[in-house]
């Protein structure tokens, strides 16, 4: 084995270590590469130089929900998809917005998520997206037939590069979108809909 | 025909915008469809709530007035198109058709008063309340489908590593020596038997190290053993080292007369002539 | 997609994919890569200089039978074997032992070995310890059946990283641990180590 002498062996052997780990590498994990005790704020400096020799590169180190991991970026994918024999498939509307009904909603049962898309939730949805390993079954709801429970995984966030639920993109504030549809409506009628006599949908 | 149904093609895409943008010229301006084009454009649309939103936001109906007559025939012939080929759909436009109808007798009739505030509710509060749900969950499908997603926009690094032929030897530690010898120690019952002090260590080592340079060759002359270099304590020690090899029979010590040189030659060393110095 | 315009561009998107790749890569996959046509020595060139940018890092790239790949450099190894979740495996206490008394009564005979253990010392142990290269025979004893002698060898010392045998921890401490444990179990014993006559291993 070889000896480590500078910062630079140090970060030689990290990256070593982060090129060829099957998974995001926690801190923790990281920390048993060396005899060498570092405290948190080395760790980071270690860790963000390793980042910014990678900034110009068609791989960048990011930090995910579990950990440390190297990966392509997203603008070198048009190439690399030339090295595939297919092509991943693109999931329907249904798999994503059954995926963004449990991320945003979790923890939530099938019949959750039927309530809110108003049309049953097929099987193989769900199926894909455990498969995937996306999501999974954390309990059961106390209640008639004990409804599973789902709620989105790790892996999920790694996947999709982030840290932690809070980075998900926020949600579209639809009172707003909805005022404008009264608007619409305010125009011929003058009415706000709070003003609004039960009558006016008689008109109709 | 084959608009609406590059349309509904498109409407697979979560992009929204696509949808909307690309098919508002073929999409209806109200509940009217065209029957030959209903199963493609319902297929557009994953579902009543869908549809529902669809209406409100493109074709301007006022979801706190939708006019419950057309909509209530319209979805009636929805339903009788669909039963052909899709029970399943056809039975969520129909509760969707049943709520609606629902909701159009309930405003015709005196609202109960609510229990905690004494106003009477609307009975479209729960549609209009279901409707802003979905479509935030629908247009959070289509954010969380725009993020970069690991093997279809990006791929993880994963170098091979090397060692997969080599065999991992045990690690052993000082500590771990330590440990076995306090082991033998204790079960042996002889640990007073067995003391060894630093010094006699290095006793040992040169006895290894004269062993070894003794290995291979015959006699070599006693002088030859001791290595000037060490100092006059790496003198002494190899001296030791010597004189425990003799008693312990490792090694043969050779004189023919007094004040003649002195050999010294390993005891598994077989008295071949060839081999003598 | 990015445009590529140097030949550090397409050095960039060709490390990326070879970064990303599950296992070796032919020159005809990796021409999949551009849309211009390169003649082999131009690949060669861009590999070559590509081999070269990793030349002093804990990653190389090589070229296999099969094709061009990036792997860990066994230097690296004893590193990245930390991150293995797999316990390190361990000697058993028979062969520690032997080691142990190799290291600190040497040269001994597999006689003496086993005098000191009580039991038969397996050839598998010694075989083991000789094949890493940590002890040897350094000669035999003049005595019926001319016993082979073991000592410990310089890759020992390496390994373990002592610069010489007087470096091991010396056994007046150990006994002293191990008298310090006795005397708490054996308060009835009286004889103390120093008091024990003075007839040593050596004569057996």
């Amino acid at each position: 084995m070889i000896h480590l002498y500078k910062p630079e062996d140090y970060k030689t052997v990290l990256e070593a270590a982060l090129l060829v780990a099957g998974e995001p590498m926690p801190l923790s994990e990281l920390k048993k590469l060396f005899d060498q005790e570092f405290d948190d704020e080395t760790w980071r400096t270690l860790l963000d130089d390793l980042r910014r020799d990678w900034a110009n590169r068609g791989v960048e180190l990011v930090q995910l929900a579990t950990g440390w991991r190297f990966q392509t970026r997203p603008e070198y994918q048009g190439f690399l998809d030339r090295l595939r024999n297919e092509r991943p498939p693109r999931y329907s509307r249904a798999a994503m917005e059954t995926l963004a009904i449990i991320a945003y909603r979790q923890p939530v049962s099938r019949g959750d998520i039927e309530d809110i898309r108003g049309v049953a939730v097929s099987s193989n949805v769900l199926k894909t997206l455990e498969a995937r390993g996306w999501v999974d079954i954390v309990g059961h709801r106390d209640a008639p037939g004990r409804p599973a429970l789902y709620a989105t995984t790790k892996k999920f966030l790694d996947d999709l590069g982030l840290r932690s639920l809070s980075e998900l993109p926020p949600l579209t504030e639809i009172e707003r979108v909805m005022d404008l549809a009264e608007q619409a409506n305010e125009a011929d009628q003058t009415i706000t809909p709070e003003e609004q006599p039960a009558e006016t949908a008689e008109q109709d | 025909m084959t608009e609406i149904a590059a349309a509904a093609n498109e409407s697979v895409e979560p992009h929204l915008p696509k949808v909307y943008g690309e098919t508002m010229a073929v999409m209806p301006r109200d509940l009217y469809i065209p029957p030959d084009a209903l199963e493609v454009y319902l297929d557009a649309f994953e579902g009543p709530l869908d549809l529902l939103l669809y209406l409100i936001r493109k074709a301007n109906i006022n979801i706190l007035d939708i006019p419950m007559a057309p909509l209530t025939a319209q979805y009636l012939v929805y339903v009788e198109a669909m039963r052909k080929s899709n029970l399943e759909l056809a039975a969520e436009y129909l509760l969707m058709a049943a709520m609606l109808l629902e909701i159009k007798s309930r405003l015709l009739l005196p609202r109960p008063p609510r229990a905690d505030t004494g106003e009477p509710e609307d009975p479209r509060a729960e549609l209009v309340r279901r409707l802003m749900e979905y479509e935030r969950m629908k247009l959070a499908a289509a954010k969380l489908d725009e993020l970069p997603q690991a093997n279809r926009d990006f791929e993880w690094v994963s170098v091979w590593i090397t060692d997969q032929v080599a065999e991992r030897l045990p690690e052993v530690s000082l500590h771990d020596l330590q440990v076995a010898w306090l082991g033998l120690m204790k079960q042996a019952k002889v640990r007073a038997h067995h003391k060894v002090h630093r010094e006699e260590l290095s006793v040992r080592e040169y006895m290894t190290s004269i062993l070894r340079r003794l290995q291979g060759r015959g006699y070599v002359v006693f002088e030859d053993l001791f290595d000037t270099a060490a100092g006059v304590a790496g003198l002494v020690v190899s001296f030791l080292a010597i004189l425990e090899l003799a008693r312990e029979k490792l090694v043969e010590l050779t004189q023919s007369e007094a004040l003649a040189p002195i050999y010294v030659k390993s005891a598994d060393v077989t008295d071949d002539p060839s081999l003598q110095t």
